[in-house]
């Protein structure tokens, strides 16, 4: 099969590396991703307002000038506000959400020609502690594992998000993990995302 | 603007919601079981007015107006004579039998699974006797 | 992966592949690697293994007529099809076919809404409408009828409805199964079949008679492989006056005898909607990502407590054993006579009942109280759901993907609820799951007449090992659940051969029924071949 | 007069009677002419002709184990068997067969009430238990259930469900198939087949749960010949605490429309029992069946337009159309529904009137039962046979019996006012000289559809009188089908008509039939012709 690695233990830990190697970056300033926001032109953008990531990456759209509508939890009004749109055609859209919530939003996506372009998914690792697993285009990840774990994370996934091409032609290719500085609600795994209409090839 | 039929609802209406005194359902007679092997006499007459009242009763006995049998025979014979089965005296146990297994306008045929020739001979006695 | 459907060379697949790309349009002949991953079931708790149930192909035709041809060339390749009206069954197998290597039929582009009426309370839709599309299509409208649907209401009222899916409002609709009526079917052979009414070509009455004249071959079709259906029709229920909740709670364990007979008297009267049973007393033994309260603990520890010992605990923690919250549908005054009635009833059967959480709202619910208001109550799709998927156990390091309920159909009486957790915890213990499990029972109610209990396990599409670990679990729960004669009213894939297999009155009559049916309606076997447990001639092995 | 079923010669037949006697018994098995006598249908329209459905005999098995071996035997001599439950089925067959020659298999002697449950609410009983017997039950036993039952009460609740029988209170369970859950079938090879949870050994939920996990066969079963049902099971309603009975009148022909929508929100929500439709203004307009003047004149030009019904109808100042609410519930509710109804048919048409009629507390009075109908309280009666049998509009000439004819219509005040001229051309197209009212009012026993339709008397001694109520019969099934109607049920006679009327694609619905019926009774030895069904080899002369 395709993005899915056949073999989920050797995967995880070639994650896990990854991630180790994304700490020590932290360092590293990310300024590629807000050169490249104003480029990005989302439709819509949604972020759950229980998450403090949620607020910034929600601030940080709006200054980018991407409408914004905010959920506690439940995905369905954002969902209800595209169904018009997804009938004549798919959108580019970007959210920081919990996992169960792009999860719903992913399936209802994918029928309406979308495919996740970029997803950053909180969770915890083998010793417990948070961080973030990236998947997306190399560039774009690359670039992510090189820079700053430890900052605002909302704002620092809108900035991704917004790097991210506005097309899907490909499975995600590449993969890292972050350290995560403030654990927000591990339980929701909160996941920043990047819906993108699919380009045929 | 009510019609007539309308008017007389109304005054039905009132008798319902009066609650003049309710009288409770009659009860339905219960299956009964084939008459004692060798019964005659009173036994049998005695078996018969149970299976009347179980097989024959809803149609034509006398525990609600209207009902089918009854009133069939009360327009059929205009008190010539009684529309009552069970207060005719000029039945015999085989015209009882015939009717039965063979029907009659409205009435069908009872068949022998349903009503045994054992329960139709006590009926037919039962509705014989001397009144 | 190439995955080929059972006996099909790739050559015979191939030559099928090509007349369904003539037939319906090569862009809608699926093969790629990317997208066949959009038809495996993201709960398989088979994920990444030789026995998922992963399809060769997909096929997405647009019409009633492409669906006969796909059917007739599948026939004459002998190779074998699985209808999806939205694949968004999840837990129940989503888009993934029952046997692997079986072609996906999926129907999703057939989405028209083709009559909602509201002077006789019907719909006709095709297998693509969703419950949001449905539901949007009668706001647009201002129709006046409200739609009894299941969580989440991305589904499809047709798929829901063939797998016996349910809803959430009132007894008579949110049996989907029975609140449709009648149905278009593409047969195995190709012909078109349309029952009840609709075989009277200009009958008005296709949604509202469900029988015609003669035999009735719906049921075949409701979890069944028998056709492929591309119409049905649903009874709707009328938008009611007015709605009103509250909440009933019964103090000792054993009143749940007394709750479960007033309120099957509530329902079967029609007085309530969906009643949905809680249990305080469980809450405080298995609190929410807490550990479990330890004198839950010692009350399990030996064997499964006496009635007398639950209600020990119970009255330690000082809350009631059971609630229930009732829902009315109707003219105002009446749903207020029958909550009042309700209680009555409660009070008389349950001492120590008491009543609180009253809502009341005219219907349709308006804008600014809709986050007052359960929305799949009030017949409003959403994807709330998602939310709670997984939240109700700490996961750590390792969230689950997804899960697979195990739900059993138990008789709807107390006593049934108060021993319901011995057969959980033995299905549990045998396969050395030793997790704390209370004594309270709370059971689902969407099959108006019977009671749905049982626990989900999860699936991890990275955790092979939890996966079989949780299949294990689950094979475990359903062979005990029929030691006390109970069995899954719905499963997955997984789990359908060993479900149906419970079903073995007169050594398994009813499915040797089914399988002669199955071969004189389909003789080569190319609908959904293994689908509950239905599989054709060729494929058909011991039975379990 | 000796039948023999088709194809089979004297000697096979003698030999299956043997064989039949062998498994229960002499004295069960009816060969007789006395005896084969009481299994005739007394409402044939065909009596005493060739043509009628009269039987070979009969077999009276006395359990599930007897009606496999009975089974068994027919297939090897290649016998029919059509099964009956009480043969009570009176107008739609009796105790009859669908085919002269087949051999009745009399289910009578199976009467067992095996449950009757009022914590779960519901009952599983035997073919030859009727609703008396089931009624007496529950009395008997203090249970706190109704029955919901036909009128008349005499019949099986399992033989009324398998022919789509109906009932009178509310939706849910005056569809008696619909109400049903779980069956035991002896299919035509003789396998026993529980449904449902029946099918799983320990199960208490037969009766709860319909499906089982995986298809639903029951529905064959129904109006069908794929096997004999032994046992079924039925959801019941617990008792309500009171009754309402209300009148709801519209003044004018046109109101119907708003009528029924009214209705059918009140019977979709759950809030009514059957609604009992009625026409003043028709019930004003015949004495004794006779036509008063006036309606002739109307009708007299072909169908009128809606402004000369309305001017008739105002002149003879009575409403169009009533119709009477029967709620059941507890006591405020139905007092609540009953004036939610009176405002939405009042926003609707202000001109519309209201009387309560009765009011009481249940279990219903004597008086009560008395007035509006026993069947509407699950108490069983023969009463309605005084509407059929000698009465004082009949009393010259009683008819012997009659056939129903009850089109499906759709459920609007559209369908109802146009229905009347469909049965007006149905008669002019046979010569009928009958005046039809514009007024139809329909029957909803099943909760969403109307049913309509004049029916036919019998006469056992005038064959001339049978043939021609058998073509106006025809003429009407026609002409009801030209309209998109057609009969819910009907008597064998008129089963290949009305089943030829479903000829969506060629006729898919009877070819899927046949195909499973040749799977399933590959020797066609039960009920052949039911409902149209045939075995391969008697598929010849379809309509």
């Amino acid at each position: 099969m395709t993005t899915e690695p056949t073999s989920p233990g050797a995967s995880r830990r070639g994650v896990l590396q990854a991630g180790a190697a994304a700490a020590l970056a932290s360092a590293l300033p990310f300024t590629a991703a807000a050169a490249m926001a104003k480029t990005a032109r989302f439709h819509k953008a949604v972020y759950d307002a229980r998450f403090p990531e949620g607020v910034s990456f929600g601030a940080e759209m709006e200054r980018g000038g991407t409408p914004t509508h905010a959920i506690k939890g439940d995905i369905t009004p954002f969902y209800n506000s595209l169904y018009r749109q997804w009938k004549e055609a798919p959108t580019l859209i970007a959210g920081l959400t919990s996992a169960n919530a792009l999860f719903a939003l992913e399936l209802m996506a994918n029928a309406a020609g979308m495919r996740v372009a970029f997803r950053a998914e909180q969770r915890l690792d083998r010793f417990g502690a948070p961080q973030w697993l990236l998947e997306g285009p190399p560039g774009l990840i690359d670039a992510a594992a090189l820079s700053a774990a430890d900052r605002d994370w909302g704002l620092f996934a809108a900035r991704l998000a917004a790097a991210c091409p506005a097309r899907w032609s490909a499975p995600a290719s590449s993969t890292a993990a972050c350290a995560v500085a403030s654990p927000a609600a591990v339980d929701e795994r909160v996941t920043a995302w990047v819906l993108a209409p699919v380009v045929r090839i | 603007m009510i019609g007539k039929l309308g008017l007389v609802g109304l005054v039905l209406a009132g008798i319902a919601t009066a609650a003049v005194a309710a009288t409770p359902i009659q009860p339905r007679a219960r299956l009964p079981g084939d008459p004692p092997a060798g019964a005659s006499g009173a036994a049998l007459v005695q078996h018969g007015d149970h299976a009347f009242q179980y097989y024959c009763a809803p149609c034509h006995g006398g525990f609600e107006k209207n009902l089918p049998g009854t009133h069939a025979l009360a327009v059929k014979y205009k008190g010539e004579r009684p529309a009552l089965l069970e207060e005719r005296t000029d039945l015999t146990p085989e015209f009882v039998t015939y009717i039965v297994r063979h029907g009659i306008e409205g009435m069908p045929q009872f068949r022998k699974v349903e009503l045994s020739d054992a329960n139709l001979a006590a009926i037919g006695a039962y509705l014989s006797k001397s009144k | 992966m190439a995955v080929l459907p059972p006996g099909v060379s790739q050559r015979t697949l191939d030559a099928a592949l090509a007349e369904w790309r003539s037939a319906i349009g090569s862009e809608w002949v699926f093969t790629s690697d990317e997208d066949i991953y959009g038809y495996r079931d993201s709960y398989s708790i088979l994920w990444g293994t030789d026995e998922e149930r992963i399809p060769s192909a997909a096929l997405a035709p647009a019409s009633v007529e492409q669906v006969q041809q796909a059917v007739r060339i599948a026939n004459k390749h002998k190779v074998p099809i699985y209808p999806v009206s939205t694949g968004r069954n999840l837990s129940y197998g989503g888009p993934s076919p029952n046997v692997r290597g079986t072609v996906v039929l999926d129907l999703k582009r057939m989405n028209r809404i083709l009559k909602v009426d509201d002077t006789r309370n019907f719909c006709l839709v095709e297998p693509g409408v969703t419950y949001f599309d449905l539901y949007n299509y009668i706001q647009e409208r201002g129709l006046k009828v409200m739609i009894d649907l299941p969580d989440p209401g991305w589904g499809s009222p047709v798929g829901n409805s063939l797998d016996h899916g349910v809803g959430y409002t009132w007894g008579p609709f949110r049996d989907h199964f029975v609140s449709h009526c009648a149905m278009e079917v593409v047969l195995p052979n190709g012909e078109l079949l349309r029952t009840g009414m609709g075989g009277m070509s200009n009958a008005d009455t296709w949604q509202d008679y469900k029988y015609g004249t003669g035999p009735s071959t719906d049921g075949l079709f409701g979890q069944g492989n028998f056709g492929v259906v591309t119409k049905m029709g649903f009874w709707m229920m009328p938008m009611p006056e007015a709605y009103l909740r509250g909440m009933v709670y019964a103090p000792k364990f054993a009143d749940v005898i007394a709750l479960v007979k007033t309120v099957n008297f509530l329902e079967d009267q029609g007085i309530i909607g969906m009643p949905n049973y809680g249990s305080p007393a469980r809450t405080a033994a298995l609190p929410f990502n807490k550990p479990a309260d330890p004198d839950l603990l010692a009350l399990m520890a030996n064997g499964y407590p006496s009635v007398e010992q639950v209600d020990a605990y119970v009255a330690k923690k000082g809350v009631p054993a059971w609630s229930v919250q009732l829902q009315f549908y109707g003219p105002r005054k009446t749903v207020e006579a029958n909550w009042e009635y309700a209680q009555a009833k409660m009070r008389e059967a349950i001492p120590g009942a008491t009543f609180d959480g009253v809502y009341r709202t005219d219907l349709p619910v308006p804008k600014e109280r809709l986050d007052e208001v359960v929305l799949r109550h009030m017949g409003i799709p959403a994807l709330e759901i998602f939310n709670i998927v997984s939240r109700n156990e700490s996961h750590g390091e390792n969230p689950p993907d997804g899960h697979n309920n195990c739900v059993a159909i138990v008789p709807r009486t107390g006593e049934s609820l108060m021993t319901f957790s011995k057969a959980v915890i033995e299905g549990m213990r045998a396969v050395g799951d030793m997790r704390p499990w209370s004594p309270f029972t709370t059971p689902a109610t969407w099959h108006p007449r019977t009671f749905l209990c049982g626990p989900s396990v999860f699936t991890q599409r990275n955790d092979p090992e939890s996966n079989a670990r949780n299949k294990r679990l689950y094979e475990s729960l359903v062979d005990t659940y029929a030691k006390y004669g109970w069995v899954d009213y719905r499963c997955t894939h997984a789990f359908q051969d060993r479900v149906v297999s419970k079903y073995d009155f007169n050594n398994h009559a009813l499915m040797r029924f089914h399988e002669l049916l199955k071969d004189a309606v389909d003789p080569n076997g190319i609908i959904s071949p293994g689908r509950y447990g239905i599989y054709p001639r060729s494929m058909r092995r011991t039975r379990a | 007069m000796t039948v023999l079923p088709p194809g089979v010669s004297a000697r096979t037949f003698a030999a299956a009677v043997n064989a039949f006697k062998g498994i229960v018994g002499d004295q069960w098995v009816f060969t007789s002419d006395d005896d084969v006598f009481t299994y005739r249908d007394p409402y044939s329209i065909l009596w005493d002709t060739d043509e009628e459905r009269v039987p070979s005999g009969a077999v009276a098995p006395a359990s599930v184990e007897q009606v496999q071996q009975v089974v068994r035997a027919a297939n090897k001599y290649k016998v029919p068997l059509y099964p009956i439950s009480t043969g009570r089925n009176l107008s739609y067959g009796g105790s009859a067969p669908n085919q002269r020659g087949s051999m009745v298999l009399d289910l009578k002697r199976m009467n067992k009430i095996i449950k009757v449950d009022d914590y779960r609410n519901f009952c599983l009983v035997e073919p030859g238990v009727t609703y008396f017997d089931l009624y007496n039950y529950v009395q008997d036993n203090k249970l706190d259930v109704w029955v919901d039952l036909p009128d008349p009460g005499w019949g099986s609740p399992i033989g009324n469900a398998l022919d789509h029988g109906i009932g009178y209170q509310f939706a849910a369970y005056r569809d008696h198939f619909g109400a049903h859950c779980g069956m035991e079938v002896v299919l035509p090879n003789g396998e026993l087949v529980r449904t449902g949870m029946g099918a799983l050994p320990g199960s208490d939920t037969w009766q709860d749960f319909k499906y089982g996990t995986g298809p639903m066969v029951d529905g064959l079963f129904a109006q069908g010949n794929f096997g004999i049902v032994t046992k079924m099971g039925f959801h019941m309603m617990p008792a309500p605490e009171a009754f309402l009975g209300g009148m709801m009148y519209v003044p004018k022909h046109a109101d119907i429309v708003h009528l029924v929508k009214v209705v059918n929100a009140l019977e979709d929500q759950g809030l009514i029992g059957m609604p009992v439709w009625s026409s003043p203004v028709r019930n004003a307009s015949f004495r004794n069946g006779v036509p008063d003047p006036d309606l002739v004149k109307l009708m007299a030009d072909g169908w009128p337009s809606v402004e000369r019904i309305e001017e008739y109808v105002a002149k003879k100042g009575v409403p169009a159309y009533g119709v009477r609410l029967q709620l059941y519930g507890p006591r405020k509710t139905i007092e609540g529904t009953w004036e939610y109804a009176q405002r939405k048919l009042k926003a609707l048409v202000p001109g519309a009137t209201f009387e309560e009629i009765a009011r009481e507390d249940m279990p219903p009075s004597q008086e009560l039962v008395d007035k509006l109908g026993h069947h509407y309280f699950g108490v069983p009666s023969l009463a309605i046979f005084s509407m059929v049998s000698r009465n004082e509009q009949n009393a010259a000439n009683p008819p012997d019996g009659h056939n129903n004819n009850a089109a499906i219509l759709p459920r609007t005040g559209e369908a109802l006012m146009n229905f009347g001229k469909c049965v007006m051309e149905a008669y002019q197209s046979v010569g009928e000289k009958q005046t039809v009212s514009p007024f139809t009012t329909p029957i909803t026993w099943h909760p969403r559809v109307f049913f309509a339709g004049p029916g036919v008397r019998i006469s056992r001694e005038d064959k001339e009188h049978n043939k021609r109520q058998r073509e106006i019969y025809h003429a009407l099934v026609n002409k009801f089908a030209e309209y998109g109607y057609v009969d819910y049920r009907t008597s064998p006679t008129y089963q290949d008509l009305i089943v030829s009327k479903y000829s969506f694609n060629n006729h898919s619905l009877r070819r899927l039939h046949e195909t499973i019926k040749d799977a399933v009774d590959p020797n066609g030895i039960i009920s052949p012709g039911r409902y149209g069904i045939y075995p391969k080899s008697q598929r010849t002369n379809r309509v």
